[in-house]
């Protein structure tokens, strides 16, 4: 069961006890959280990081992740980008986070909120394997992440996330995001660039593709996202999830890719 | 106006008559913070502290304003605590009474306690601004800026902490109005000497110069003021006296311009 | 092009609709303003003027060695405090005003005219118009010092502070300022005021000017003092040329080259 | 009411973006800008001008909202072919500072969203550059004048690279290396960009490669 | 700001404590020692920094009754970023970095953002100034948008103390939050030395 | 929620817009006009406010053609967009703004070059190779980016702009059923249809 009882901060009155207690708290317990004592946290919050955009309370928002299911499993493909405001506090952010070796993770949206819940999904998904001495499943780990962070739903957590694997049920791709949306897929995009990282796989995915072929066409997508989107950018990942774990394909910087597809004919329309 | 108003902060301290619009007041309602003090009710205004050969010199004026009303005339903003120690307190004068509280038990507990090693300066700066930074986190600040100094064991200390639970050391202090005013004199005075601390004569002819320039200059200040030393003789908190002030010059000034 | 005077309000409207209107919500860049320390003060035989040259956009130093003492008019200087543009504008105005007067006049110009003048304007706009300003001269009446606050109020003083830094100027001046002081010692204290302007507000810095009016003469002392000259660098950054990648160059030759021995260079 | 954090807006400036740099060297000046045409994050082209040509020796960069960059640079383009009829002669960069100057702070009340830059060679071939706020409070410079979304990031750079009496290659690897280096760190600019030198003899138009992302 | 070497690592933060256009405090470390290993630098709210460094050293303090042994730069890195995020909902104003010597010797910086987002980089600047540090940081540690790609830089610490200290004169230039002192932690593998290189006072 | 396209190919524009007239939640009609002939070769496209757009338009339109017959040549398509956008920049200072985005197409009737430019309601004049309004900018353009080269020939073109507008039908919430496919070269403007 998931704590909620600081949701109401009139009976938590003693903070620093309250704190205490957390930092001696089992490793396995439920992380807690401590919240401003305002009549509305939640509004309290949205101020101050919406006041702080140029103060960077949060890294926020700029992104371009997708994840497709084919023939030969999952492609994943991130860009490396973190922006706040205008200024590009990060090129080499990774966002595909390894939850371990057989799932992997976007990011997209707060990049702290993903990093913290997706790390707390890989602890869980440990217990789950040393309860019942089996892997878990794609769709239970996304539904445990999907209701952790539903838990929180309207405290202004910030995630966009694709939880992709592959189990007894084959390849799996889900879509997790903030507000409890949980969707299952088989393709995806995510974040600010993700409209133009469609454009390109709509036109150019085939579900028998070679895994080479795919492997161009995420990292493609990504290229023509960070051309497009400013908030996008730095170093296009790819992974490849297949039976047996996930790989790493490539890490390319987007100025090489520029000046390669820049230099290559254009594809054949007709 | 259109031109940065650097005294905001200060301002703070003494603002009274605050017209709020209950409509904003309200939206404003969901981001404040639940609060007992929004603003000071009676307060006092610069507080002035040097280090100086033999210990720490600080310096207060006897007012607490009730706005721009000079209400008390006779208060003591500063406070002994121990027998090396001394808090002075600008602000909310409640809230130092509170603080003087704090301080009363703290030293109870220390007396209950006897285990002969008395709380030193630095130990009672620490607990001070666990206390403010606690309160601020509650969005329950206690309205003050206070200056702790202290001499003990041949070292002088002197630490500042506000509302924020903001702290510093430094080798002059001054709160408000002060911040601004004071300031620049001290740090001037102490800045010229290299190092060379000053003697007690010059640390007192220079706090007295600096609350003369506030008593020109702030509005909520008093020509009565009293002067405290931390010295290895312990704590002494001087009687009320006054300043030579000097007004001839304005008797020259005529009109304001056309 | 017909020559309109005043104001230009064309963009008003639209800035209003960029700012409020359907789906627009900008916020209007903020102007450079001059965080500043200003002093004025009278000595025995005249007045010294002193400003700090830091001008700030936010917390960035826009311009590191500014000057903020204006001319008004050969025996009148005005120093500027507030939005950088506003200052240097009105004062320009002011001081082509005082100009068409002396001319009309065939007098020299009273300070009493040129701070009226200002009042004036400034009233006008309200306090809209965002500059705070100490002026002074000396004329057949004498030397004089006025402040001006963006408002249009007004105050003669025989000694001022304005700008972010006034009050730690002032407390130089309350501390030390005598009546009658010799000329030098006058400077000194201006300078003293200013710098304590620089080092204790963060909206002031750089140099100290100073300039001081005595009848029939000025002088302006720029960059009276340099307390904050940069330290050498620890380094020189320079690039090794053909460093930078350049895609496509383009050179467009201003003067004929007729030279043989650079033709020569050429190939 | 405590407040903790400090409000800053977005501006008119930044729903473009935008960078301009200039910079004096020994005997010659180079002014610099980048290439992107954006709305807000949407990258729509990377051949924008923002360096405008007023004559041989004087250029303005103006960064800024797109549609008053366009309008300023015609409008003052007008007002210099103007002068040139009038007084038969090219219009000296530091009178065209002050007809810009005058200019943006005729619009006082309603300003142009844009910061202009202004770089060029005196009569004498002396160097001058200047920059001014959106209402034309003019910044002389000795050494180098930045303005738009990335001028923090400018300030910051051109400040450690730049050093007095660099010769004209020497200069553009400085400038070119400074705005590189700092609009990479600004998603609103970028895209390319273009340098040009300008030296008693010469005009050296160069654009860069650049990361397009 | 930090920025690690090879075998070594640089934390470096100005001591100005300033409210306002008001200089508080000409000397108020923002830079911490938190082991032989480890130098944490804080930015932001000033009160926030110092009880995040307080609790972290606690933390520390129990970790090393626990398991005997002082906690390594990596583990330090990982704490504060959950230390951070268990705030998430009323954040600490603090924009810290952390640079250390990692368990094989390297040198290794971490920067955060408030609520907890780690990243380890090869340098990094937080702040008020870092807009105007980091492009200078690229270009002369980065090496970015050089024609020769390839290039390598092998960054000496003497090489490195000199950028720090130009990267600070340059940004007090033109930042007015930073100024009067910057202290400079030079982490090595036998140890933390610090040195302190005076800045313009205006 | 509007959509505009325009590409440039070898010789031609080829341009398409939605025909849908939406107020509130009703679609009032799906075969609506959103472009003005300003003269017999360039071609102008709007969006954005329903009075406003149209307002603006054939006042544009008007003037165009009235300096046409004045000066007894048509405007060119640079002249005509640069005319607009003066327009559009007096109005934005005016009481009254007009809120309307872009897209001028037009082809020299001599040379045959063609021309495409786009315009904001804030009168940022851009001419662009391929260009797209509203919000299929962000599903279009970095399919244009891939696949557009400037030496199209109209079949190319007409295979990109059904990538583009398949795109939008799959991708967008508004579902565009019918468009106005037009395209504009040396010798006028006429309507054609993709298949």
């Amino acid at each position: 069961m998931i704590n909620l009882d600081f949701l109401n901060p009139a009976e938590n009155n003693n903070v620093l006890e309250q704190e205490e207690a957390n930092e001696y708290m089992e490793n396995l317990s439920v992380p807690t959280f401590e919240i401003p004592l305002v009549h509305n946290p939640v509004e309290f919050l949205k101020h101050q990081t919406h006041a702080a955009e140029q103060c960077r309370l949060s890294i926020v928002h700029g992104t371009t992740t997708l994840a497709f299911k084919f023939k030969h499993g999952v492609i994943v493909c991130v860009d490396s980008r973190a922006t706040s405001g205008t200024y590009i506090a990060s090129q080499t952010v990774k966002k595909v986070i390894e939850i371990n070796p057989y799932l992997l993770g976007t990011m997209a949206g707060g990049a702290a909120d993903c990093s913290y819940w997706e790390r707390e999904l890989g602890r869980r998904c440990r217990l789950y394997e040393l309860r019942n001495k089996e892997r878990i499943s794609v769709a239970a780990a996304s539904k445990l992440l999907c209701n952790m962070v539903y838990a929180y739903k309207g405290m202004g957590l910030s995630m966009g996330t694709m939880v992709c694997g592959w189990d007894k049920k084959g390849p799996g791709l889900y879509y997790v995001d903030n507000d409890g949306t949980r969707l299952e897929g088989d393709l995806f995009s995510v974040g600010s660039g993700s409209t133009f990282a469609y454009g390109i796989l709509d036109s150019g995915f085939k579900y028998d593709m070679t895994p080479e072929e795919a492997y161009d066409l995420g990292r493609r997508a990504i290229y023509h996202a960070t051309f497009r989107d400013s908030a996008s950018g730095g170093i296009v990942s790819c992974y490849h999830v297949k039976q047996d774990g996930w790989t790493l394909i490539s890490r390319t910087n987007v100025k090489e890719l520029h000046y390669k597809y820049q230099d290559e004919p254009k594809a054949p329309l007709v | 106006m259109n031109y940065p108003n650097p005294f905001a902060d200060a301002i703070d301290y003494q603002r009274m008559e605050q017209h709020y619009d209950q409509e904003a007041l309200d939206s404003l309602n969901a981001i404040s913070p639940m609060t007992r003090t929004q603003q000071p009710i009676v307060t006092g205004t610069s507080v002035l502290a040097v280090k100086y050969k033999d210990g720490i010199m600080m310096t207060t004026d006897c007012l607490a304003s009730y706005g721009s009303l000079a209400r008390f005339r006779n208060v003591e903003r500063m406070l002994k605590v121990g027998d090396s120690t001394i808090i002075g307190a600008s602000g909310d004068i409640s809230d130092f009474q509170y603080i003087t509280y704090l301080m009363d038990k703290l030293m109870t507990k220390e007396y209950n306690a006897n285990n002969g090693q008395p709380l030193a300066p630095e130990n009672i700066y620490e607990y001070l601004s666990q206390v403010m930074y606690q309160r601020r986190n509650k969005f329950d600040p206690l309205w003050n800026a206070l200056v702790v100094g202290g001499f003990q064991d041949g070292k002088s200390f002197l630490g500042y902490v506000n509302l924020r639970g903001t702290t510093y050391q430094s080798e002059t202090i001054a709160t408000g109005y002060g911040a601004y005013i004071a300031q620049p004199l001290l740090r001037n005075a102490v800045e010229k000497r290299n190092g060379e601390p000053l003697t007690e004569e010059e640390a007192k002819k220079l706090l007295d110069d600096c609350m003369r320039v506030l008593f020109y200059r702030d509005a909520r200040s008093l020509n009565k003021l009293q002067r405290a030393t931390v010295t290895a003789a312990g704590v002494n908190i001087s009687e009320p006296y006054s300043l030579e002030t000097e007004w001839a010059f304005a008797e020259n000034i005529r009109g304001y311009g056309a | 092009m017909a020559a309109k005077t005043g104001f230009n309000f064309d963009n008003y409207q639209r800035n209003l609709f960029m700012e409020y209107g359907k789906g627009n919500n900008m916020k209007l860049p903020k102007a450079t303003k001059t965080g500043t320390t200003i002093v004025g003060l009278m000595f025995k035989d005249g007045i010294v003027l002193g400003a700090d040259t830091r001008a700030t956009e936010g917390p960035i130093v826009a311009d590191k060695n500014c000057e903020k003492i204006h001319y008004i008019a050969p025996n009148m200087y005005c120093c500027g405090a507030g939005t950088a543009a506003d200052t240097e504008m009105t004062t320009a105005l002011i001081s082509s005003n005082i100009e068409l007067h002396c001319l009309n006049t065939g007098r020299e110009a009273r300070v009493v005219t040129a701070m009226t003048m200002l009042k004036q304007l400034l009233f006008k706009y309200q306090g809209h118009i965002g500059a705070a300003l100490i002026l002074g001269g000396v004329d057949c009446t004498g030397p004089h010092l006025y402040t001006i606050y963006p408002h249009g109020s007004t105050d003669k003083l025989p000694y001022v502070t304005m700008g972010s830094g006034s009050l730690a100027a002032m407390a130089v001046f309350e501390a030390k300022y005598k009546k009658d002081l010799e000329r030098q010692e006058a400077i000194d204290l201006v300078a003293e005021a200013i710098q304590a302007g620089i080092f204790n507000d963060m909206g002031s810095g750089s140099n100290v000017d100073v300039c001081v009016l005595t009848k029939g003469k000025v002088d302006y002392l720029r960059n009276y003092i340099k307390p904050n000259v940069r330290k050498e660098k620890e380094q020189v950054y320079k690039f090794n040329i053909g460093v930078t990648p350049v895609i496509k160059e383009s050179i467009r030759n201003l003067v004929d080259v007729v030279d043989v021995n650079e033709m020569e260079i050429d190939q | 009411m405590i407040t903790f954090f400090l409000v800053l807006l977005q501006s008119g400036n930044e729903y473009n973006g935008g960078a301009v740099v200039a910079m004096v060297g020994k005997d010659c000046v180079a002014i610099a800008s980048d290439k992107r045409f954006g709305l807000e994050l949407l990258t729509l082209a990377t051949d924008f001008e923002k360096i405008f040509k007023m004559n041989d020796k004087c250029y303005i960069g103006l960064a800024g909202l797109a549609t008053d960059v366009q309008t300023l640079s015609e409008e003052l383009k007008l007002k210099c072919d103007l002068y040139k009829l009038r007084e038969e002669r090219e219009i000296t960069p530091k009178k065209f500072a002050h007809l810009v100057s005058s200019t943006l702070y005729d619009h006082r009340w309603g300003p142009y969203f844009c910061e202009p830059c202004i770089a060029g060679l005196d009569e004498n071939n002396k160097p001058f550059i200047c920059s001014t706020d959106l209402i034309g409070c003019i910044n002389f410079a000795k050494d180098f004048v930045v303005c738009g979304t990335t001028a923090r990031e400018l300030y910051g750079i051109c400040e450690s690279f730049w050093e007095p009496d660099l010769g004209p290659e020497e200069l553009f690897e400085v400038i070119s290396q400074s705005l590189l280096n700092a609009f990479d760190r600004d998603s609103k600019s970028g895209w390319g960009a273009v340098v040009h030198i300008i030296t008693p003899e010469k005009i050296i138009t160069r654009h860069l490669k650049t990361r397009q992302d | 700001m930090a920025l690690a070497g090879e075998d070594f690592c640089i934390v470096a933060a100005d001591t100005r404590q300033s409210d306002g256009y008001h200089i508080n405090c000409r000397y108020a470390p923002k830079a911490h020692q938190l082991s032989d290993k480890t130098v944490i630098g804080t930015s932001g709210f000033y009160a926030d920094g110092l009880n995040f460094v307080k609790k972290i050293k606690q933390r520390m303090e129990w970790y090393f009754h626990q398991h005997d042994k002082t906690m390594s730069t990596t583990a330090i890195a990982q704490l504060i970023s959950i230390m951070l995020y268990q705030k998430r909902f009323f954040p600490y104003y603090v924009f810290c970095v952390i640079g250390g010597i990692d368990e094989n010797g390297k040198g290794c910086v971490y920067s955060y953002d408030s609520v907890g987002n780690a990243e380890r980089v090869q340098y990094q600047a937080a702040g008020s100034g870092n807009e105007l540090l980091q492009p200078f940081l690229d270009s002369q540690i980065g090496l970015k948008n050089r024609s020769n790609e390839n290039e390598t830089l092998n960054l000496t610490e003497e090489m490195a103390i000199k950028i720090v200290k130009d990267a600070f004169s340059s940004v007090t230039e033109r930042d007015i939050h930073t100024g009067d002192c910057v202290e400079i932690y030079i982490i090595r593998k036998d140890g933390v030395e610090c040195q302190k290189y005076p800045l313009k006072r205006d | 929620m509007e959509v505009l396209l325009g590409i440039q190919g070898k010789d031609f524009v080829l341009v398409a817009s939605d025909a849908l007239a939406i107020t509130s939640i009703v679609a009032m009609k799906r075969n609506h006009n959103k472009t003005r002939k300003l003269n017999d070769n360039v071609l102008l496209m709007f969006s954005g406010e329903g009075g406003d757009s149209v307002q603006f338009c054939e006042f544009i339109q008007r003037n165009v053609q009235l300096n046409g017959i004045r000066r007894g040549y048509p405007l060119s398509t640079k002249a005509a967009a640069n005319f607009t956008r003066v327009e559009l920049a007096e109005s934005l200072r005016s009481r009254h703004p007009y809120q309307v985005n872009l897209l001028i197409a037009g082809c020299d009737p001599d040379t045959g070059v063609p021309e495409l430019y786009w315009m904001d309601y804030l009168a940022s004049l851009k001419k662009l190779p391929f260009a797209v309004q509203g919000y299929g900018q962000y599903f279009c353009n970095s399919t244009m980016d891939r696949y557009y080269r400037p030496d199209m020939n109209l079949e190319e073109a007409k295979a990109l702009m059904k990538k583009c507008i398949n795109e939008l039908k799959v991708r967008f919430i508004i579902n565009f059923s019918d468009f106005v496919f037009q395209v504009v070269d040396k010798d006028g403007i006429k309507e054609i249809k993709l298949e």
